[in-house]
């Protein structure tokens, strides 16, 4: 129902530029991710001290989602915005959840 | 489609309704079944009163005593309030955002079909091996060792139930964002339509801690998993903050809505617009960003040290504060303007007292250490029924009656409702008021019987007088309801002279809402036409065809199927079979939906010209 | 020390008239409106400051609502009147945001303050500035009955709870089953019983001597409503004797009656499974050490042979429904349960009881006897006290009386 | 106009959006994701309460192998792109790469799934670490088998897409159901980063 009048092949040719463009940030991202993931275990591994480790593998975790949800979910193109206020309402509901589970239950 | 079964036998209706996917019919639904399962709620509740008019009463059993309160109270919050709250909804909404449906007019209908399936799966446990017994709250380790199949009930039918209120909460959610109408901004929403929406919010966040919780309970129970089974390493404080994560908001989902109805009621009989809406906005926001970081103050005296204590009891108090606001607000609205007491108002007008008292009761038990005396005892019963009843109950039978004619095109008999209302109200406050003091008298809830010589037996008689009154109205109603539908006497689009778009229309709308999409051109458009204009709304668009969607009859199938499957799990052995079928219904319905493809089909211009949609009813 | 500012607040709302009122609510050994101890008193105190401001409130609330709806009704002379469409008020609201949030900050900090006091369980100080030792009793809640473990003392019993009055007890609480909620309106508020492991700790103070009644405040399954027990506050003297009378029960003493050592023999036939007799740790039922003190049977019917019986043959399906005897395989002969009840109603092994704690007579101690440690310092001074009769006097220095006003 | 929805030509920029319709389920799936966020949390929540619950049983760092959790990860993270490539497609009109990309994604998923399964055998019989041996062992498996649970049921989706529209292009009318599907996909790989590190990791490290 919308596009139908603009349907020229240069607009088509510049979109598929647009998306090949996309791609290769997908693609760098995609790269770094495995990075972030071969460091995490790495430094499980190689057993360094847990006071370091374990926040920094959940740094690079949190880092990590935050990639997948800006660039392979699209959070950073335009007309995200609700998607994006709902998530990040989830994201602090989740923090209350898991925070009040992790510290306030005792045994 | 619709339209054209105007006259159509019983099976046809039938037919039509339990296919339908036009929101106005699944409000329909709802109503109806809401009503039903509050009734039934309203039966255990006089049991319950029953057996407490006198000491040591032996009405009832002890173990039945439990499945009735109970059974009271799941009814009452998941069965009855929340269905009648997406009543009005689905009732409402749209047409107040000038949409022609909801989002997900497919989605809609499954939701319905989830919860009434869950709503009858809880209630079949009255005749196999004996309802719930943990309380609605179903703390472990007690629903843990329950025996027979009640708590299996509870937590498969709340599961399947709850489903259908996420999908229902996600489904207007997306409405609201997407099909507002040309010029609605949401500053511009009304408050029923911003509180429906702050609700449907909660609902998403709140529901799937609910979801886990009664996952962890049905595998303790049925699957042998230990997550509250102190003797295996678990913990039964989980489900305790599991519950109250998704408890309290729950709360809020109820009484926004209700708030919401309200500000629609006031300013149209107080013929002035709302007073301050933007921070009445502002206020419903700022409650549910609140809603989600008190609900241990359900919890004060489980024992999680005076730090957890102390914050949130700073919280919940400062809840209080948007509250207010609103209170406030809702009075200066009727400052100065120019008030008719119609029924819907004179439950508005009882609301607010009653509210504040509920609200003053709730800063009181925030007060973390004075909660040690508060906390389970009747002091609590009679804080949680001002809210629910004297908040929720009232708002929705405000709304019910408010919307009556734009649902069903009928109106309510003024004369009956202001009875209704008053034996209603009386008997509330009898009922419920003396709780305050029984409770700190030294009455825990949820007793089977209180003993002679403890000084209780004075106030529970009263309070068990004031819940026949409260009956007695209710019965009212419901004859009130027959009687006007007997008669069927049609009235006018616009009633009472109200604000907003739903009012615009005929009433009951045509199953398209609008033939075209309205204009907007500020807050209470059917006001500003009135007021400023021709006392039309303008269109925004030229007439055209109008896209429907198709009924269906696959989110019954696929509701059947997991109420089925749901029996196979709880008793396994040879009845796994009916787990087998009920899946298999269900995930067969699923891919039956996505092979087929459903366009929906078109309303066409010509055939609109013939028909009359300004309003004017004919 | 909080009660200082506390009591002006009070004077200042005059709040004696609404204190009045609600205290002539429920009776004296069970209502929290009548406190009786240190924590109940703190709560109400918090009570009475809460109700105040929301009276407040809801005055102003009521005021407006009044004069809006009998002033602003619409006009019958006049019904097409359209009123001025206000949007709102910025002076207006902010007021009505920021007054409700010093009020909320008013109660906010005794709350806070209190939430802290009343979680407080370190050792008393008396008035030389020494540690006291703390009486330590172990609950657990069971369904449907209440277990108390004197703590290093020796001593169990269940259902009645003795202590000693204008001192600290200090109660370590767990579950065996499901979570209970003890519950003493008269003296302090309520704190879940969580099961095994979730240990809670909360103090009893009983500022004056009596009877005090005792609930399950958390549905624990049909007899929830059932399971009563009794606070028995008694002068600190009394409760010392009593805890040395208890001490030397050991469950093999020959009662004097021939039918009660009929019914002994039946009792340890039966029963010893189950029940304990003297401090031995078994609690899968009731001790039954002072059952022949007991004010009520199971906590709630009337204490009498008659009642007893029926409770031995009916198991208490009846009168506590849904209980664990019910498990029990016993069978007797009614006879048979006639003389384990005789000999039941025999057991009493201290001379304070109950009607201890309704006397007027007050007997002080310090109750250094009861901490071996202490005693081999101040050795003869306890031992002196222990059986010195009556009057506030005596205990002197290390009296308790810290929390008195 | 539902013709028109039926239509492979002339597909705007993002076809997934084009349409009401399309952008309502694109909206909604967002939502739902939202709650799907609180979900997964409550289970973590529960499972982080509970993760020294061992009673009797085996405790986290005496199980598990990070070698093959490595893999896992690695294959879903490669899976996650495989679903980018495979939108990338579909919004160049290109039915045939995009179902073979996501054909790719599909046989990832399986391989992971695969692996999952093996590890619960060989937690079970190698360490008799079971269902109902401790809270933990009920934590952990609930856990990792919900997100297991993720994955099976996104397997069936994709293939049922794949499957029903593998002899016509891509419009308006099936784009937006792809594009949800590989949201949901990307989706699963967020909750099993913070799996492989709360769970895995975390639990080696102690």
């Amino acid at each position: 129902m919308a596009d139908n009048t603009n349907s020229t092949n240069e607009k088509q040719q510049f979109y598929r530029k647009k998306h090949k463009e996309e791609m290769k940030h997908h693609v760098l991202t995609f790269a770094m991710m495995i990075a972030f993931t071969l460091i995490a275990f790495g430094l499980v591994i190689a057993g360094v001290s847990p006071m370091f480790t374990i926040p920094v593998i959940l740094i690079l975790a949190a880092v990590q989602v935050l990639f997948q949800l800006y660039y392979f979910m699209h959070m950073n193109q335009e007309g995200h915005e609700m998607p994006a206020l709902m998530i990040y309402s989830g994201i602090f509901a989740a923090i209350l959840t898991v925070l009040a589970l992790s510290t306030i239950v005792w045994w | 489609m619709s339209a054209t079964v105007k006259k159509a036998g019983f099976g046809a209706t039938l037919w039509e309704y339990l296919t339908t996917v036009d929101h106005k019919k699944i409000g329909i639904l709802y109503l109806v079944a809401g009503m039903f399962f509050f009734i039934l709620g309203g039966l255990e509740a006089m049991l319950i009163r029953i057996q407490l008019i006198k000491p040591d009463n032996d009405f009832i059993s002890a173990q039945f005593y439990n499945e009735v309160l109970t059974m009271h109270g799941t009814t009452m919050i998941f069965l009855a309030a929340m269905p009648l709250i997406f009543a009005l909804m689905n009732a409402v909404v749209p047409l107040q955002i000038g949409a022609r449906d909801v989002a997900f007019p497919f989605v809609n209908s499954l939701g319905f079909w989830l919860f009434f399936f869950g709503g009858v799966m809880l209630n079949v446990s009255w005749f196999v091996t004996g309802a719930p017994d943990a309380g609605w709250t179903a703390y472990a380790p007690l629903s843990i060792f329950s025996e027979g199949h009640g708590v299996d009930f509870y937590a498969i039918g709340l599961q399947i139930s709850g489903f259908g209120t996420l999908m229902g909460g996600i489904n207007f959610i997306v409405t609201i964002v997407n099909m507002r109408a040309p010029g609605m901004t949401y500053m511009r929403m009304p408050l029923f339509t911003w509180t429906a929406f702050i609700a449907s919010v909660l609902i998403l966040f709140a529901f799937p801690a609910l979801t886990v919780g009664l996952f962890l309970l049905t595998f303790d129970r049925l699957f042998g998993a230990n997550f509250f089974d102190p003797s295996m390493g678990g913990n039964v404080i989980i489900w305790e903050h599991l519950f109250w994560i998704f408890g309290h908001p729950e709360v809020y989902i109820l009484i926004l809505p209700a708030f919401g109805v309200f500000s629609e009621v006031v300013p149209t009989f107080a013929k002035k617009r709302l007073f301050g809406y933007s921070s009445m906005v502002f206020a419903t926001v700022l409650i549910a960003f609140l809603g989600f970081m008190v609900w241990a103050h359900h919890m004060f005296t489980v024992g999680l040290g005076p730090i957890a204590n102390s914050i949130f009891a700073v919280a919940t108090m400062a809840i209080a504060v948007p509250t207010g606001i609103k209170i406030f607000n809702w009075l200066f609205t009727l400052w100065g303007g120019s008030i008719r007491l119609t029924s819907p108002m004179v439950f508005a007008l009882g609301f607010i007292p009653t509210f504040t008292i509920g609200g003053m009761t709730g800063v009181m038990l925030g007060s973390a250490a004075a909660d040690f005396q508060y906390h389970d005892s009747y002091f609590v019963v009679a804080h949680f029924h001002y809210v629910i009843v004297g908040g929720v109950v009232l708002g929705l039978f405000a709304g019910i009656i408010y919307w009556w004619p734009k649902m069903f095109g009928t109106m309510l008999n003024e004369k009956l409702n202001h009875w209704f209302f008053w034996l209603f109200f009386i008997g509330f406050h009898l009922t419920f008021f003396v709780q305050h003091f029984l409770g700190l008298m030294g009455m825990p809830r949820r007793y089977w019987i209180f003993l002679e010589d403890q000084g209780l037996d004075f106030f529970n008689l009263i309070s068990t007088i004031g819940a026949f009154f409260m009956a007695a109205g209710t019965i009212l109603f419901l004859y009130n309801v027959v009687v006007t539908q007997a008669k069927g006497v049609k009235v006018s689009g616009d009633p009472w002279d109200a604000r907003t778009l739903e009012w615009a229309i005929p009433s009951p709308p045509p199953f398209y809402n609008f033939k075209q999409e309205p204009l907007v051109r500020g807050l209470d458009p059917l006001w500003i036409e009135k007021t400023e204009g021709d006392g039309k709304i303008k269109p925004a668009e030229p007439l055209g065809d109008i896209h429907m969607p198709n009924n269906s009859f696959v989110p019954f199938m696929m509701s059947l199927g997991l109420f089925i499957a749901g029996f196979g799990v709880m008793f396994q052995g040879s009845y796994w079979i009916l787990a087998v079928i009920g899946f298999a219904i269900t995930a067969g319905s699923m891919l039956y939906r996505s092979f087929k493809d459903d366009l929906g089909y078109h309303v066409h211009k010509e055939d609109l010209e013939d028909e009359k949609g300004d309003g004017s009813n004919g | 020390m909080m009660k200082g500012w506390m009591s002006k607040f009070k004077a200042v709302f005059a709040l004696v008239v609404l204190a009045l009122v609600l205290s002539g609510c429920g009776e004296p050994f069970l209502s929290a409106l009548q406190p009786k101890g240190e924590g109940a008193e703190m709560i109400y105190d918090l009570m009475i400051l809460s109700i105040v401001i929301m009276l407040f409130v809801f005055v102003v609330v009521i005021v407006i609502y009044t004069f809006v709806i009998i002033k602003y009704r619409q006009k019958k002379q006049d019904p097409d009147f359209i009123p001025k469409q206000t949007e709102g008020n910025h002076a207006l609201e902010t007021l009505w945001t920021v007054i409700p949030i010093i009020l909320l900050l008013i109660l906010a900090v005794p709350t806070v303050q209190y939430t802290f006091a009343l979680a407080d369980t370190s050792p008393e100080v008396n008035e030389e500035g020494e540690e006291q030792d703390s009486l330590w009793v172990n609950v657990t809640g069971a369904q449907y009955w209440w277990h108390f473990e004197y703590d290093g003392l020796e001593v169990s019993t269940s259902q009645e709870l003795y202590i000693p009055t204008d001192r600290r007890v200090y109660l370590s609480m767990s579950s065996q089953d499901v979570i209970h909620s003890f519950w003493v309106p008269s003296i302090n508020g309520k704190m879940d019983v969580n099961p095994t492991g979730n240990t809670n700790e909360m103090t009893l103070l009983a500022q004056e001597e009596g009877v005090y009644w005792g609930k399950c405040a958390e549905l624990c399954g049909p007899s929830h409503s059932i399971m009563d027990f009794k606070v028995v506050a008694v002068s600190p003297g009394e409760f010392e004797e009593w805890v040395q009378d208890m001490q030397q029960v050991t469950g093999e003493e020959t009662p004097e009656s021939a039918t009660a050592q009929e019914g002994q023999e039946l009792f340890a036939d039966n029963c010893m499974s189950c029940h304990a007799i003297g401090a031995d740790p078994n609690k899968i039922g009731p001790n039954l050490t002072n059952f022949g003190d007991r004010t009520k049977l199971a906590g709630v019917v009337d204490y009498n042979k008659e009642n007893l019986v029926e409770w031995i043959q009916t198991k208490g399906e009846e009168m506590k429904p849904g209980n664990h005897m019910m498990d029990a395989g016993y069978e007797l002969e009614d006879e048979e349960a006639e003389k384990i009840a005789e000999y039941l109603m025999g057991l009493s092994p201290s001379d304070i009881t109950t009607e201890n704690a309704e006397d007027s007579v007050y007997k002080d101690s310090d109750l250094s006897s009861l901490f071996p440690e202490e005693e081999e310092e101040e050795g003869e001074q306890s031992e002196d006290e222990e059986d010195g009769e009556e009057s506030d006097e005596e205990g002197s220095s290390e009296d308790e009386e810290n929390d008195e006003e | 106009m539902a013709d028109d929805m039926l239509k492979s030509t002339n597909l705007p920029q993002n076809p997934e959006r084009a349409t009401l319709e399309g952008r309502n389920k694109f909206m909604g799936f967002w939502f739902f994701l939202g709650g799907e966020t609180v979900l997964f949390a409550s289970l973590f929540g529960t499972y982080l309460a509970l993760k020294n619950s061992t009673v009797d049983g085996p405790a986290a760092n005496e199980i598990f192998g990070l070698e093959l959790v490595f893999l896992m990860t690695i294959i879903l993270l490669t899976s996650s792109l495989t679903s980018v490539y495979a939108m990338y497609h579909m919004k160049n009109n290109d039915p045939k790469k995009m179902q073979l990309w996501l054909g790719i994604t599909v046989a990832l998923g399986l391989a992971f799934l695969g692996l999952e399964i093996y590890e619960f055998y060989h937690y079970v019989h190698g360490y008799h670490f079971g269902y109902t041996t401790s809270a933990f062992s009920s934590a952990f498996y609930t856990l990792v088998g919900f997100h297991g649970a993720h994955v099976a049921f996104g397997l069936g989706w994709i293939i049922s897409l794949m499957v029903r529209n593998a002899k016509r292009g891509i419009n308006l009318y099936n784009a937006p159901k792809f594009y949800i599907a590989s949201l949901y996909w990307h989706f699963i790989d967020v909750v099993w980063v913070f799996i492989f590190t709360v769970v895995y990791l975390m639990g080696k490290v102690g």
